[in-house]
């Protein structure tokens, strides 16, 4: 079974399209879903788990490196409650890491893809909850 | 696929030949360049030719619908001896009528001549139009006019024979080839000499058979001063009063009227799709060469009418096309016929307002025709009027006055003539009962010119019975009843019985003739001098003469009522003024002592103020006045001799419950308008925005309203006896309490906001119900005609008197017919009771009597109240559609 | 009420501004950054350092190179500017971010704002903002400020009506009842009084509170006829006729039942609940000669009162303008398309009639080619947001202006255009709402509004020190003052 | 005013979160839980309503705010913050701009005209339809009332070939076979979609709209079938000259069918119509440079109807050269065949870039009858121009199981809008029958002219 990746973007990755991402992961390796955020700091632990919960294996949120997110924290704050969600999901016995945060420049294609094919190989491992 | 029939229709042999001139003398296609808000157009037929002088008075009268800058009138069916032809030649001949622009340029007179006229046409004679010698003496005309050849010519006939040949015009009905070879000529003519000059030289008046046209830069009477044209006699004349938008004109060519073939058309409003109109006529090879939609108009009546010989019912279909309800009410078979003319001809109806006066001649049915044509929103004012008699007259006009001055002007003048018509009316645009036009055809009968009225479907609208008319000009002698009537009259009079008095007189003036009638109305007039009391009475007595409905024997009412109000005027005019002395009640005043004017003294109550020469508008209208009356203490009025001024009433302000005003005469529009608590009687119609945003007060018209009466009122009482035009009523808020007797043209009580009419709020009650001549009352066929009753109303109510239950849901948009109760019988009931007072019309004898059987309120009344309208529930709830500026 | 500038500052907590200022946790609430700081960005609030008012920092660059940046000089490194992400959000192509957040500042202050923003233009890509000024290199001559005058007069007919001159060449829009609440209305007519010109009515009657401002009032007489009295006429000095508004051309509009309040009821004289509708033409007025017998109506009610008519900017705007003057008007009121107002359908706002860029020298044009130019008063409104768009006009043919969307911004209006919907205006400003209403005081509404009259008239006076003119009127149709960036 | 006349909208929720425009950031952590917190205070209860959905992955506070500021500026913390939803900004294409989309889910959902205050918030002009503004009526001319159908503002066109005049018996009655005529109360046809996927859903949704308004809708073979027989009055098959089966069973019961242009287009009208002489015969013709002549010898040989296609943007189909936008090859062809004295005699049709309410009155001052409309169907039906379709990949918001009540009830909403709309503008205009709009320029003013003549004047010579 492919795996399902939910990837959540900051708006400066809002170039980045599935088109983009299904040339680093192949569409029969895993089912890609890109949700573009207007900072990295709007996911909210609420999103994580629920997308989780509908069936994502892994989630991946992808920010702007620290020191540069528009809002100032925005990244800091995702990362944050990635630790929190991850811990929740932990708590609950469903794994401790199916939630990533990746900071990369915007414009990094090569760190995207290598963050990318990390969390697809990752999701592989644990596989769906 | 394409029809390959060899044998070309007469129409489409007449396209194809326009189509090579085109290509011969290519027209300048351009926009609409004379941009124009709106005029004053009038006309009349008389079954006896009559001089221009008449057209001169209700030209004047309409000088605040046009501003001077642009004037015209035509004429048709003339005597030959005043033009120095035979009746033969008046007959055969084509009148040209070219203006000469500049009348210094002898070079472009030649050039026209030898271009357009000696070639081709043979002219049995011509003629420069007579004109004062110089134009300076005439005030008011700032530019010169044209100089006008006139050539009575048919076109040569080897030129015709060539034409014909060359068009294959071999199987045209006779003479229409030789009026296609006039309106070539024309065209050319105007091409060469007009459109695609910078400079204008020379341009074709009018080139029918007997029929003219003439216009100036300058208002439309001073045509017939300048062309000397008072004595000048003509079976139809209209006249036409411009108010271009644009400032600086020099020479009249965008002027109305303009003509066809045989016609000449003013218009009176502006085209909203004057461009595709143009799109039509130019596929059809008819260029407008004055870019005015006037001249599209009688370009497209030419050519329905000359080209493609429609018929002119359904020419006025393809003008006006008959929609909604009124298309449903139609007979299927003329339904059919109206679809495939709309189909058709959708692309040239004209949109927007506009309402046409169309004089014409029409010389292979010889006779002459007045039509008048609205649109079918009658967005401009018309108002027909008849006149039977041993010569008959109708008249067409956008404002009553104007119909009062040509018959003032010709009764001065022919006592066959009266100043009171038999018939007003107003045609309802597009509808199916008279599609809001009339014609009047005058053609001999029986060897004597006799003038005749129908609508566009061709029913006539006749004057009823055979009453004789009166001799206005005959002494009056003592007639020998004397004795009993002077002791009836005194009597009445000492005792201020004014009721009693109307009573005995009304039933005896069928048995009475003119000249009794007569000497009993200077008898009261006589008495009426002897004192306050008696002057009271007297001006009671015929008032309510001149207001109610009775039997007048074989007399014509119309002459009666010219009696009746002659009488009044009298004794208005005897009163006296502030330069004599006086201990009584009433004071006169007129325009020459209005600065006379001071606070009542002693005695003094009621001002009689003769308003004929007052301005209509501005500092020096009488409507000022009043006002200055009002507050230097005078609270009762007596108005009279209106000629359409306006805003009686206006300007008092707030509370003013005291004041009463009684208004005689042709009164003009705005009359009540805001009034706040006065009292208004109009003793005869009224005109347009009456009581807008009236607030309170009483309002008794004795005759019919015009358009948005009481537009935007908050309250007030009102009674008209007969009907309301368009729109009355709209938008109109707080507690109106509305009699109309009649019926309303269209949308009425549209946006009524009137609340809850049982708390306070306001209604409408439509008796739906006609006054004939002799008194007595009967229902129209509906009591509301229109398509749309309290359109998007949300307050309010309607009351219609609707036994035989004609009125149906698809006329409502916005309201519902409820169940009439007791609890509305009891609100309508004290308004009935007045109405009952003031015109006569019994609640038992008339309202509620159906098919002569009396019946309980429900069973004649029906209501209309609001619903709300789910478009108008609550605010949308709506995501935001903004627009980001950075997308 | 005395009239001076006074810094009224924003009823909000956080005035949006240009960049974000973020104290980190790392602060000390050493306050070296008070002292660092020109623009007051910083401040203490008891022991501890307030919230930084971040829309009055500058940026960056300047504070670098004045040596007065706060992030540098922080020795806990507790600061951070960037630009504000959030003025992505805000405003539009008309009305951007910069014009927003100047237009508050100018009402706050009274003066231009030290930040780096366009206040001058928006970012529409034409009509006004592709206009500039051409400026002599050198003035031709040096104007005193004080002798500059910026008055214009409303009666040029010279008729026998009021004589009446304003101070500032603009007045203000209509404004309902009902649309607007109660101290919105007071609030700008107040200062229009102090500014010696006009409010404006509006068309939903004339309440009471307004009496007070009777000589600076101007009524109006719109198609729906509401609370039209004779009375109301007789009040006033100027009587607007609104046959059109540019927002809504030949547009209708109806005011839903629920908004239909006792207190709207009544001013209306109508009934609470029940919906009102106002037509989309005046029924009276098919014609240019129905419409001078509707001005001769109103000055039969009151003589003297001068007539502006309110038209909007239809392709044949001219003719209209001339048959305006011609019925009688002294002032012909231009209200171009791109105008604000309560609510129209969107539809309407975008596609109805022309920007008033056009209108306004296409009216100048012809009214100087029939000869009555200077018979007349011509005033645009609809799309005039700062004061260059006021000069601008006038340099394009206008006499003055009509204000009224700027004037909603300096009550903090954010353009959310959500004017209509729910209980109303969520900022206090357009709505009847009582307890939404409360957000807005009079004499923090009127000083507003005030202030920013003050900022405008003071560029105005600028710019005619700049070309070197002694009088507003000397700019009028002065379009050899204005480039266009799409022409050389 | 007859009911008849009205159409009804049913307001229809759509049946996925919609992509909002807002994005609200909330640093939750920072808060101090006031009691009176702004979020509380929101006018629109954005927050309490606040969900998300994780099929889409959609927020609902971003379409349900309003971008008041007021949280924003009031939160003692200042713990909000807000910017645009990067979704939004992705959302169609250059043409079909995201605003585009949102208006058109606003019509969908309410059938009302969507409304806003404090007045307009666009660029000063644009390209193509955005070039041209229509007129209004004032004072020389009154506006017309039609809205709510306070007064009636005629919008049906008649489809098919005109006469150029009528003739008449001596008692009136018209002499000749009138052509056959197809009425549709609204200007607007319901095209071939451009691409999406094209389920039964989707076709019965557009069948069921047209049948209840009273229009029509094209169906090419391939996605005809017997499901759609009961809609056959409303059907206009879409069909290539070669190898035209006049047998077929798409041809069965229809009023009106359309060919694909082809040089011998006119034998195939001629077969067609001698089988069934009262079927209005269309030819489509692709909008190029071409057209001009084809339309005038076509409308010369007395083709009843010709509908102009121009692509989904509204351009014309030419190689190389920058392609003219519909409006402008539209009103060429109208005006040429205005010259050559047919224009009355044929229905002109068109279609490409019709995206919004207003294109259709503009199109028809253009000189179209009508207009034939296809993206925006689809996008009522909740499509957000994501062409993913196209690439053969799922639907976000699975159009392929659209149900047909549901999809019709959406789609006669914004027909709705649209005919409201229409009637406003037309009212602003001052006319009363939209076939009176038709090339009717005089109530229009385009960009180019009002440019030339006014700044053009005064700056261009400097």
């Amino acid at each position: 079974m492919k795996p399902e990746i939910v990837i959540y973007c900051c708006a400066n990755f809002s170039a980045v399209s599935e088109e983009d991402a299904e040339k680093i992961i192949p569409e029969d390796h895993a089912v890609l879903r890109i949700s573009r955020l207007p900072c990295s700091g709007r996911t909210d632990v609420l999103y994580l788990l629920r997308s989780i919960e509908a069936g994502a294996t892994m989630t991946m949120i992808v920010g702007c490196p620290e020191g540069q997110c528009q809002f100032v924290e925005g990244n800091l704050r995702a990362r944050m409650r990635v630790r929190y969600a991850n811990r929740l999901l932990a708590e609950a016995g469903l794994g401790e890491d199916r939630i990533q945060m990746v900071n990369i420049a915007p414009g990094d294609g090569i760190a995207f893809a290598a963050a990318l094919r990390n969390v697809v190989a990752r999701a592989r491992e644990i596989g769906p909850l | 696929m394409r029809s390959t029939s060899k044998a070309l229709s007469a129409a489409e042999k007449i396209l194809a030949s326009r189509e090579r001139m085109i290509a011969q003398y290519p027209p300048l296609s351009g926009v609409k360049v004379e941009e124009e808000g709106g005029c004053g157009v009038t006309g009349f037929a008389c079954s006896i030719p009559v001089g221009g002088k008449h057209i001169f008075e209700p030209s004047r009268q309409m000088h605040n619908r046009g501003n001077g800058k642009g004037g015209g009138i035509a004429a048709v069916g003339f005597v030959p001896e005043a033009l120095g032809v035979s009746q033969e030649i008046l007959d055969s001949h084509y009148m040209l009528q070219i203006a000469l622009i500049d009348p210094e340029d002898q070079a472009a007179a030649k050039a026209v001549e030898s271009e357009f006229i000696h070639p081709w046409l043979d002219i049995a004679r011509s003629e420069k139009i007579p004109t004062v010698a110089d134009y300076r003496d005439i005030p008011g005309l700032d530019v010169r006019p044209p100089d006008v050849m006139r050539y009575f010519v048919r076109v040569k006939k080897d030129v015709l024979k060539d034409f014909t040949v060359k068009n294959h015009f071999e199987n045209l009905k006779p003479g229409r080839a030789e009026d296609e070879f006039m309106s070539q000529n024309a065209f050319k003519l105007n091409t060469r000499f007009y459109s695609t000059l910078g400079d204008k030289k020379a341009f074709v008046m009018s080139h029918g058979k007997n029929m003219m046209i003439l216009k100036i830069v300058g208002y439309a009477e001073l045509v017939a001063s300048y062309y000397q044209l008072e004595e000048f006699k003509s079976h139809i004349w209209i006249a036409h009063q411009r108010y271009p938008t644009k400032g600086r004109v020099w020479h009249p060519g965008g002027a109305h009227p303009f003509s066809g073939m045989h016609e000449a058309l003013v218009h009176n409003g502006d085209f909203a799709n004057y461009h595709s109109v143009c799109e039509y006529l130019k596929q059809q090879n008819f260029f407008p060469l004055f870019h005015t939609d006037t001249e599209a108009s009688v370009l497209m009546l030419d050519l329905l009418n000359r080209v493609h010989e429609y018929p002119l019912e359904y020419i006025i279909e393809a003008l006006a096309p008959t929609t909604e309800a009124d298309f449903d009410q139609l007979p299927s078979d003329k339904q059919k016929i109206y679809r495939a003319i709309q189909a058709a001809h959708i692309h040239g109806s004209p949109d927007g307002p506009w309402f046409f006066i169309i004089a014409r001649n029409d010389p292979y049915q010889k006779m002459f025709q007045l039509i008048g044509i609205t649109d079918t929103a009658m967005l401009r004012p018309q108002v027909f009027a008849l006149q039977d008699g041993e010569v008959q007259i109708g008249l067409v006009c956008s404002e009553k006055q104007a119909i009062d001055a040509t018959l003032d002007s010709l009764a001065k003048e022919d006592p066959r003539f009266c100043p009171v018509c038999d018939r007003y009316w107003n045609a309802r645009g597009g509808s199916h009962t008279d599609g809001g036009t009339f014609v009047f055809t005058v053609k001999p009968e029986n060897g004597v010119m006799r003038l005749s009225c129908s609508d566009k479907f061709g029913n006539v609208k006749a004057i009823s019975g055979n009453q004789k008319i009166c001799d206005a000009t005959a002494p009056i002698s003592v007639p020998s009843q004397e004795a009993e009537i002077t002791r009836t009259l005194n009597q009445l009079l000492d005792q201020c019985r004014a009721e009693e008095m109307f009573s005995y007189l009304a039933e005896n003036i069928p048995i009475w003739d003119y000249n009794t009638f007569r000497w009993v109305c200077a008898e009261i007039v006589r008495v009426a001098a002897g004192s306050d009391t008696c002057k009271a009475t007297a001006i009671e007595v015929l008032t309510l003469l001149n207001d109610r409905r009775f039997f007048t024997g074989d007399k014509k009412r119309a002459w009666v009522l010219w009696i009746i109000r002659g009488s009044l005027r009298e004794i208005f005019g005897a009163v006296p003024g502030f330069d004599r002395a006086s201990g009584g009640r009433y004071r006169y005043i007129d325009f020459k002592t209005r600065n006379l004017l001071r606070a009542p003294e002693a005695n003094e109550e009621i001002l009689v103020v003769y308003t004929r020469e007052f301005e209509p508008e501005g500092e020096d209208c009488d409507a000022r006045l009043l006002c200055e009356a009002y507050f230097l203490g005078w609270k009762r009025f007596i108005v009279y001799g209106y000629r359409g001024q306006r805003f009686t009433g206006n300007g008092f302000g707030p509370a003013t419950q005291a004041v009463r005003i009684d208004v005689y005469g042709s009164s003009g529009d705005y009359l009540a308008s805001g009034i706040d608590g006065m009292a208004i009687y109009v003793h005869g119609n009224a005109q347009d925005q009456l009581g807008q945003i009236m607030k309170d007060g009483k309002l008794a018209v004795f005759g019919d309203v015009g358009q948005t009466f009481m537009y935007g009122a908050k309250g007030g009482e009102v009674y008209v006896m007969g009907n309301a035009a368009g729109r009355p009523l709209i938008n109109a808020v707080g507690r109106p309490r509305v009699v109309i007797n009649g019926t309303a043209l269209d949308y009425l009580a549209e946006s009524f906001m009137a609340g809850d009419p049982h708390n306070g709020g306001g209604f409408v009650i439509l008796n739906g119900m006609t006054l004939s001549d002799d008194g007595s009352l009967k229902e129209l066929p509906t009591p509301y005609p229109g398509s749309n009753l309290f359109s998007l109303a949300s307050g309010g109510a309607i009351f219609a008197r609707d036994p035989h239950c004609t009125l149906i849901e698809d006329q409502l948009n916005g309201g519902e017919f409820a169940e009439f109760t007791d609890a509305d019988w009891n609100l309508i009931l004290p308004y009935l009771k007045e109405n009952e007072r003031l015109f006569g019309i019994s609640i038992e004898k008339d309202i509620l009597c159906v098919n002569g059987r009396p019946r309980k309120p429900s069973e004649v009344y029906r209501k209309v109240k609001a619903v709300p309208l789910t478009v108008l529930n609550g605010a949308p709830k709506q995501p935001n559609p903004v627009m980001a500026a950075d997308i | 009420m005395k009239a001076e500038i006074k810094r009224t500052a924003s009823r909000f907590r956080h005035t949006i501004g240009k960049y974000r200022v973020q104290r980190g946790k790392q602060c000390k609430s050493c306050a070296g950054c008070v002292v660092t700081c020109p623009h007051g960005v910083h401040f203490k609030a008891g022991t501890r350092m307030g919230t930084p008012r971040d829309y009055l920092c500058v940026g960056p660059e300047v504070c670098r190179s004045k040596n007065c940046f706060c992030v540098e000089k922080c020795p806990n490194s507790a600061l951070n500017v960037v630009i504000n992400p959030q003025i992505k959000a805000l405003g539009d192509f008309r009305w951007t971010a910069d014009l927003l957040m100047s237009t508050w500042y100018q009402a706050e202050t009274g003066r231009l704002p030290d930040v780096d923003m366009e206040y001058r233009t928006g970012n529409s890509g034409g009509g006004f903002d592709k206009l500039r000024f051409r400026f002599p290199e050198k003035p031709p001559q040096v104007i005193p400020a004080e002798d500059i005058d910026t008055s214009i007069e409303l009666n040029k007919r010279g008729d026998k009506s009021h004589r009446i001159t304003i101070g500032i060449p603009l007045y203000q829009g209509g404004m309902s009842f009902g649309s607007v609440s109660d101290s919105t209305m007071v609030s700008r007519a107040r200062a229009a009084m102090l500014w010696d010109t006009f409010g404006c009515t509006g068309e939903g009657g004339y309440p009471e509170f307004l009496y007070p401002f009777d000589r600076q009032m101007i009524t109006q007489v719109a198609t729906g006829l509401f609370g039209v009295k004779e009375e109301t006429i007789q009040r006033v000095r100027i009587v607007e006729f609104k046959y059109a508004q540019g927002a809504k051309p030949g547009l209708g509009g109806h005011l839903l039942g629920d908004k239909v309040t006792e207190r709207v009821a009544k001013m209306r004289e109508a009934v609470q609940g029940s919906a009102l509708f106002s037509p989309f033409p005046f029924h009276s007025v098919y014609s240019v000669e129905d419409h001078k017998k509707h001005v001769d109506w109103i000055k039969a009610i009151n003589p003297k009162v001068l007539v502006s008519v309110k038209v909007s900017t239809p392709a044949d705007v001219d003719m209209v303008a001339i048959g305006s003057y011609y019925a009688g008007a002294h002032i012909v009121h231009l209200d171009g398309s791109y105008g604000g107002t309560g609510a129209a359908p969107d539809i309407a706002k975008k596609n109805i009639a022309m920007p008033i860029e056009y209108a306004i020298p296409k009216v100048h044009r012809f009214l100087v080619e029939e000869g009555v130019r200077d018979k007349v008063t011509l005033i645009a409104s609809g799309g005039i947001r700062t004061a260059h768009d006021v000069l601008k006009a006038i340099a394009l043919g206008a006499d003055g202006v009509v204000e009224g969307t700027a004037g909603m911004v300096a009550l903090e209006c954010t353009r959310c255009s959500s004017c209509e919907s729910g209980r109303g205006c969520p900022r206090g400003i357009a709505t009847t709402d009582p307890e939404l209403a409360e957000f807005i005081t009079v004499d923090w509404g009127a000083q507003r509004v005030y202030n920013l009259y003050a900022s405008w008239r003071s560029q105005i006076v600028g710019v005619l020190q700049q070309l070197g003119m002694r009088s507003i009127r000397e700019l009028v149709g002065r379009t050899d003052c204005l480039r266009h960036l799409d022409y050389n | 005013m007859p009911k008849k006349y009205h159409i009804k909208p049913t307001p229809t929720a759509p049946r996925f979160m919609p992509v909002g425009r807002s994005g609200i950031i909330d640093w939750e952590e920072d808060c101090l839980k006031c009691t009176t917190c702004v979020k509380k205070r929101c006018l629109y209860d954005v927050y309490k309503n606040r969900a998300y959905d994780s099929q889409t992955l959609e927020d609902s506070i971003d379409y349900q705010c309003k971008n008041c500021f007021s949280c924003i500026q009031n939160c003692p913390r200042g713990v909000l913050s807000k910017t645009i939803n990067p979704e939004f900004l992705r959302m169609g294409d250059a043409y079909w701009k995201p605003d585009i989309i949102h208006n058109t889910w606003f019509q969908a959902e309410t059938g009302k005209i969507p409304v806003s205050g404090a007045g307009y918030r666009g660029p000063f002009s644009g390209p193509g339809f955005d070039a041209m503004w229509t007129d209004m009526s004032e004072i020389v001319r009154p506006t017309r009332d039609g809205i709510h159908g306070r007064e009636y503002i005629s919008t049906g066109i008649d489809v098919g070939r005109k006469q150029r005049y009528l003739k008449f018996d001596a008692s009136g009655n018209v002499l000749l076979e009138m052509p056959p005529l197809v009425e549709i109360p609204l200007p607007v046809i319901f095209n071939v979609l451009p691409f999406g996927n094209l389920g039964q859903g989707i076709l019965l949704s557009m069948a069921e709209a047209a049948r209840q308004i009273g229009s029509l809708m094209y169906v090419t073979p391939a996605t005809y079938g017997a499901f759609l027989k009961p809609f056959k009055d409303h059907l206009i098959p879409l069909l290539p000259v070669e190898g035209l089966d006049l047998d077929a069973e798409i041809l069965e019961g229809v009023k009106m069918v359309e060919l694909l242009y082809a040089p011998d287009v006119l034998a195939c009208i001629q077969q067609l119509k001698l089988r069934s002489p009262q079927l209005v015969v269309s030819v489509r013709l692709p909008l190029d440079p071409k057209a001009r002549t084809i339309a005038a010898d076509l409308a010369h040989a007395g083709v009843e109807v010709i509908h102009l296609f121009a692509d989904y943007r509204g351009n014309e189909f030419v190689e190389g050269d920058a392609p003219r936008f519909v409006k402008d090859a539209l009103r060429e062809i109208h005006l040429h065949l205005v010259n050559v004295s047919v224009r009355d005699q044929i229905t002109l049709i068109v279609s490409g870039g019709i995206a919004l309410a207003e294109h259709l009155p503009k199109a028809i001052i253009c000189g179209a009858d009508g207009a034939a409309v296809d993206l925006p169907l689809l996008i009522a039906l909740e499509c957000r121009v994501c062409k993913r379709c196209v690439a053969g990949k799922s639907c976000p918001v699975s159009l392929q199981n659209i149900d047909p009540e549901y999809g019709g009830k959406r789609l006669v909403n914004l027909m709705c809008s649209w005919w409201s709309q229409l009637i406003e503008l037309m009212g602003a205009m001052g006319i009363r029958d939209v076939r009176r709009v038709r090339g009717e320029a005089g109530r229009a003013m385009f960009f180019e002219d009002l440019e030339r003549d006014t700044f053009g004047a005064l700056f261009s010579n400097r």
